[in-house]
């Protein structure tokens, strides 16, 4: 697989661990003491885990599993809100198969399937777009999910709809933004992190100055990587070589596939079709100003939250307490690891998440538990 | 009315609610499509069988069964039929058993086609044949549209397991060897791309297969072949795991020694998936003692079945019920059960 | 999050809705090009080229250049390990030796 | 997360894709509702079974199947459960086998209620147990909404044929009598108004029974009983139809001596069905030579099953393949096979 | 069952038997020269064959089986429209069971059904009516069949849908009339009838009076029966105690059921529903005049034909031909006996009926064939 | 044609819509009674009445006196044949011993 296989090779991953280990060594990063790197995006969590990353990384270095995954920080009112827009007479709810599991306060989408809503998975929204053409008696709203990756696709498939007249496929948007919840992180008082590995795929579209303020403001480093291991244990190196240097400037790892400016085409239908929405909640971290976008007013016959009445668009917004004994918020600022979380492996199992990072295989602790042994693992360390 | 083979002749060209209704209809359906596959004993609704094989003492009786459901259910490389017949008969091969006879069970939706009966039984009689099995007796029901999804197979089967033999996950012991008979997950990916629903499409074909011939080539260089099992629901990952549990062994697979095509591999990356976790309809997941190894690779690719055998990890002592895999980094994940099925991802 | 994987434009299916078949290592589905069609740029200009594919978008060029670039320095890395390594055996070597 | 009987908790109430999907879901399910019935050899796939009736010269294995499709699932006097269990029994039972094993295979439709397999599952427990026969293994397999209804089951049935024991359709001669044991139709009546779409209802309980201590009794007081087959899909006509083709011999049966109860006539009135065609699910028709008529009826009355147990009719020796009755008035009419279901008619 | 064991009782149709070959002998009648008489009604002739009494009866009585089984007069072209029908969109098509099974050019209902069309057996049209009340998003057309008796259930249902002002029930009206089809056989120049039992269900709809033309312009005996077998054994006897003292007059055995001038309530609201046809097809007789009723213009919303099209109500009226090599006209008009076709039990079978007798149950030829022996008796009696 | 069964009027379900409960032998259906509600009467009075049912319909309420005349008829005939039946016997008994 030409670009993959290139970037999976164990031999020049000897030589980035080595160069790792002397970096660390320089720093004089310790166990005890160190180097708190956040991958923002969870595509790197899972890479982290998958191949054994944090395993060959020296102890010096420990990984902080950032937001990056927006099924993780989807508060459970919006799962509700697809459920209840689901069970409506003549809709066919359309979502990635990543959301099917995550539990709302009353069932997830896939207990509300069982229950007979017609709830469909789609690999993209493209697809949704066609169950509308071939079902124009039904209404066929898709879920709009994700970061600025996933936030054109959502833009252009809605341009596309409008073209063609479409009067049967709205959208519920949900999409949200990478910048805001880091700003939000370092401007926690608690926050320990020392350096960040810069989400790439979102770079793809944004480019990398909108991570400028990390360096600028903040004076952390930052390095936007790649997705195959090679390309995170050099992204990590960066950022190492940065702190060791004491630079903090954004770089970027993934050229390859990250210009710098973004991609124009999609950042025009960015621009188009939404606006920032005033705030928006993320589970584990709460409302963060300006990091969620709706439709807009122009196409407002695409919005299901105006054609239903529901989420932003309801009158009476909904919130959602998290759930009892959750130590989310404290593991995605780095606060604790998931092993440190009273539920991980008791309360909280993939079978029955209860928090948001157990819900996704990108979550911090469904991959710690996945891929770290679960409770067991803690409970031999101990 | 019947034509010039003998076979009745059917005037409708799919399945009404009449064909299940217990008269002349079914009879007809039966005796015009069924007949090649079953082989009831005249007109009773129960096989009568001499089995030599089970007076002798010490010998035992294995009996399994499952349903198949595959949607489509005919698809590249074969059929719900194929599936129905490959899949008993493995259940019954990978505990040591020589497969000795089939049922068939069919529940089949108004309104299918009764070329596509046609077709599914035509694909039955040829794997029970090549597989030595015969199909003694089956049923048929209709159901009303909407309540089924075209056919679904129950086959359950009936074999003889051999005095002394004794193949089971409990018996695993660390050291040995696992072994597969050939490249996993083209069942799993071939029908994903054949349900449509992504949007994908690949010269993928099922690797379904009836693996009995395979196993009794192993059992006879191998005498001590630990314990086998067909990689089906679940994948290699839920196989591993099941004999890690119940030998209370760890098993380390190596990532590198893992047997995919590449169009496997990019299915899973489009879809965000773990091959460890697609179905296979004729792989299966031996364990021998190390001495056994190479005999047991030489008996799996003496037959066509295990011609892409190979070593992909061993047993250890401990975590027991733990199944790790090494990957290309030296790094090592934890490769447990999936908790539902997997879902495509984008993220 | 953002899954996303390198695959081949092989074929236009539909110029108008900018419409084309990917290539993911054999496995083949029609993805929208408009996010890599630069300006001035006909479909056909992408046949050959690999993209960076996301639920059904072709969202990057992957350019060629960069990644040889970033593959050089880490076998470049690879290397100078692999260097090392010998030394250390060699040292280890001479100082059994001694 | 067990409970404090050590069953698996389900955080779900109905069923999901998940439950079908191979992992942890799945083997929750099967470990919380399944394990009840099923009687799994560990963690094999497989039952593994010694018999030593099997091991007798001149034993036979006898098998059997059948898919279970009712709707609804759950009707009076019984459910799907009871009739996969008993219906299979049945049918070793009536050919003259000792029912030993049954196989159990579900297809689950997504949004089943966990709560309704478990009484099901319940049910097959108890008909098992009271029948003696263990079921060793089973499948379950999830489809999405709107691919089943509810819930099927296959379940199938081996059974061990004593030496000696012949008993068979064919063997039928003219002269035999035809014993029935207890009021026809009552299942079939019985469900027609469960299923709710004619909108009558009754009292009408289903029939549903197994008859394996029946037969034993019956076969203890007879040695020369000839033949039996239960009156399932096609009722009473179409087992005297298929005994009278395959002995040759026409089957002569008396208006007066069927016995029916008033809500089957009252059911047949108002549709206009026949109740010799009705299903029934506990009863069956057995041939037994004249001279021991007495002892079959009186072997069949001392077990609950055969309380009802009556003299309908008699083998003559032709027209051959020939089924009639004799009508109250003493005229004669043909009972052929049923050309599809009946339907209810208006005219 | 009250009203109906008592009218089964062998012991009175000994007695009954008795008399009849009393008077069989009075008249002389022999197998060579029979009496006979034609039960109109398919039930009767249903009840003949269930009973035996045609075997019972002697030589001297030959049954002749009429026209009166609404399912085998249905014209193909009928079964083709009502396939048409169901196969539309959003239709739940309703029906009686008997329809199920008859053949139209290309299928059944039944094989309608199994090709998706949602096909559903009722066993009243109120149930249809109850159907359309709960798919109000769906359209449910009801097959309306069968004579008088049955006429006056789908005149009430469409006065009840009328009331409640639903506007998805329509009822595709192919009701017919027992007094046409009689006449049009007595005008048959190689009728051969003596006299007739009358159909007792159709009579307690419209009284005695519509057969006094039978006695009064043709001077045939005409006796309205009851279904039970002393009814029907009861009634012979009546037509043949006519012949034997040359009398021909309408008399009325099922005076229980059947009032002289029938159900007031039932009659006005054929008044108020129908309207005769000019003229409708009856398979196996031709056209017949004046011998189907229509939906009257102020229910043209619960007419499928106005609303569909269709049928009488198409621009283009559907024809089709009897099929080939069958003898049907003539078994109704009594000119031959079932076994004497010579497609019965050969191209003619009740699993592949070829024509309308075979069809339903109440057929003749299907009486024949499921009571008698099919083709193995005719040619055992050959 | 047209299959009727006698049933019960057991209860009335729906005043307005003039539907009753008819039992047939213990079978019990909703049917409407429109047909046998004659002028002045009240649905009620139609409780324990049987009458002739078709298609959800009851068509005619049954005649008690009607049929007890058929029936009387009917069972003449039966008496009177037995009767003769006897007398035959009785003549050929002495034939027999003639
Ligand atoms: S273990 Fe569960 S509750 Fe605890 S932090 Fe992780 S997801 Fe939240
Ligand atoms: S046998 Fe068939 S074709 Fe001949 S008259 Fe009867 S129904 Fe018509
Ligand atoms: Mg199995
Ligand atoms: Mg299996
Ligand atoms: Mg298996
Ligand atoms: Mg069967
Ligand atoms: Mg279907
Ligand atoms: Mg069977
Ligand atoms: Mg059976
Ligand atoms: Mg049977
Ligand atoms: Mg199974
Ligand atoms: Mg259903």
């Amino acid at each position: 697989m030409r670009y993959v296989e290139e970037f999976r090779d164990p031999k020049a991953a000897k030589g980035l661990l080595a160069a790792i280990d002397r970096v660390v060594d320089e720093i004089g990063a310790t166990a005890e003491n160190p180097v708190y790197i956040m991958e923002i995006c969870g595509g790197h969590t899972h890479a982290i885990f998958r191949y054994g990353l944090d395993k060959l990384t020296p102890a010096g270095v420990e990984f902080i599993h950032g937001p990056g995954c927006p099924v993780c920080v989807l508060p459970m009112a919006r799962v509700d809100e697809c459920v209840e827009l689901a069970e409506q007479e003549d809709v066919i709810f359309t979502t990635f198969g990543d959301a099917m599991r995550v539990p709302g306060t009353k069932k997830s989408l896939l207990q509300a399937k069982a229950d007979g809503a017609d709830i469909r998975m789609v690999y993209s929204p493209l697809d949704a777009l066609e169950l509308a053409r071939r079902n124009p008696e039904r209404e066929v709203i898709f879920f709009g999910l994700g970061f600025e990756t996933t936030t054109p696709s959502t833009a252009l498939s809605i341009q596309q709809a409008a073209r063609e007249g479409l009067t049967n496929f709205t959208v519920f948007c949900n999409h949200i933004t990478v910048p805001p919840p880091i700003k939000a992180l370092l401007d926690d008082p608690h926050m320990v992190l020392d350096g960040f590995v810069g989400p790439g795929h979102v770079s793809m579209v944004i480019g990398t100055h909108p991570y400028d303020f990390i360096a600028d403001d903040y004076g952390k480093p930052i390095v936007v990587a790649g997705f195959e291991p090679l390309d995170l244990l050099q992204s990590v190196l960066m950022v190492l070589e940065q702190i060791r240097d004491g630079r903090a400037v954004v770089e970027n790892q993934y050229a390859r596939v990250v210009p710098e400016h973004g991609n124009p085409v999609s950042l025009a239908a960015i621009e188009d079709v939404y606006e920032k929405r005033p705030s928006f909640a993320w589970r584990g971290l709460g409302e963060i100003d300006e990091s969620g976008l709706r439709i807009r007013e122009k196409y407002a016959a695409f919005d299901a939250e105006a054609k239903f009445g529901i989420g932003y668009g309801a009158e009476v917004e909904r919130s959602v307490e998290e759930p009892e004994g959750c130590a989310c918020s404290q593991v995605m600022t780095g606060r604790i690891k998931p092993t440190g979380c009273p539920q991980f492996g008791l309360g909280c199992t993939p079978e029955m998440p209860l928090g948001a990072l157990m819900v996704s295989s990108e979550g911090a602790c469904a991959a710690y538990y996945q891929y770290g042994g679960g409770r067991a693992a803690v409970e031999a360390a101990e | 009315m019947k034509d010039v083979t003998g076979q009745k002749v059917l005037r409708d060209s799919r399945v009404t609610l009449a064909h299940g209704g217990g008269g002349k209809a079914m009879r007809d359906l039966i005796e015009s499509v069924f007949t090649d596959v079953f082989e009831p004993d005249g007109m009773e609704d129960q096989a009568r069988l001499t089995a030599e094989a089970l007076a002798v003492p010490g010998a035992r009786l294995a009996m399994t069964t499952d349903s198949f459901v595959v949607t489509p259910v005919e698809f590249p490389g074969g059929d719900i039929g194929k599936l129905a017949v490959c899949g008993t008969v493995n259940d019954l091969a990978v505990g040591g058993a020589t497969p000795l006879y089939l049922s068939a069970a069919f529940i089949i939706e108004e309104g299918t086609e009764i070329a596509l009966l046609r077709r599914i039984v035509a694909t039955m009689r040829d794997e029970a044949d090549k597989a030595g099995v015969r199909i003694v007796t089956g049923d048929t029901k209709v159901v009303g549209r909407g309540s089924a999804d075209q056919v679904f197979i129950t086959t359950t089967g009936v074999g003889v397991i051999a005095p002394g033999v004794e193949l089971k996950a409990g018996n695993v012991r660390p050291g040995d060897v696992a072994i597969v008979n050939g490249v996993l997950g083209d069942h799993g990916a071939c029908i994903l791309a054949a349900r449509g629903d992504m949007a994908l499409s690949s010269d993928l074909v099922s690797d379904c297969a009836g693996l009995g011939h395979l196993m009794a080539a192993v059992q006879a260089a191998c005498p001590n072949v630990r314990a086998a099992r067909d990689c089906t629901r679940g994948g290699l990952a839920s196989a591993l795991n099941e004999i890690a549990e119940a030998a209370g062994v760890a098993v380390e697979i190596e990532e590198d020694a893992l047997p995919l095509r590449a169009e496997v591999k990019g299915t899973c990356e489009i879809l965000g998936l773990d091959p460890l976790y697609l179905a296979n309809e004729g792989r299966l997941v031996l364990f021998v003692p190390e001495d056994e190894a190479e005999a047991a690779l030489a008996a799996m690719r003496s037959v066509p079945e295990g011609e892409g055998a190979t070593v992909i990890g061993r047993a250890k002592p401990a975590p027991a019920g733990q199944v790790t895999m090494r990957t290309l980094f030296g790094g090592a994940r934890i490769v447990d059960m999936l908790v539902g099925e997997q879902l495509p991802r984008i993220c | 999050m953002c899954l996303g994987i390198p695959g081949q434009i092989v074929e236009i299916t539909d110029e108008s809705r900018l419409m084309a078949m990917a290539d993911v290592s054999g496995v083949r589905r029609e993805v929208s090009i408009a996010p890599v069609l630069g300006a001035g740029m006909t479909p056909g200009d992408l046949i050959g080229e690999y993209a960076l594919i996301h639920v059904g978008f072709a969202m990057a060029i992957i350019d060629e250049q960069e990644a040889a670039e970033t593959l050089k320095a880490l076998e470049g890395l690879g290397e100078a390990q692999e260097t090392l390594e010998a030394m250390a055996e060699g040292a280890k070597a001479l100082e059994e030796r001694a």
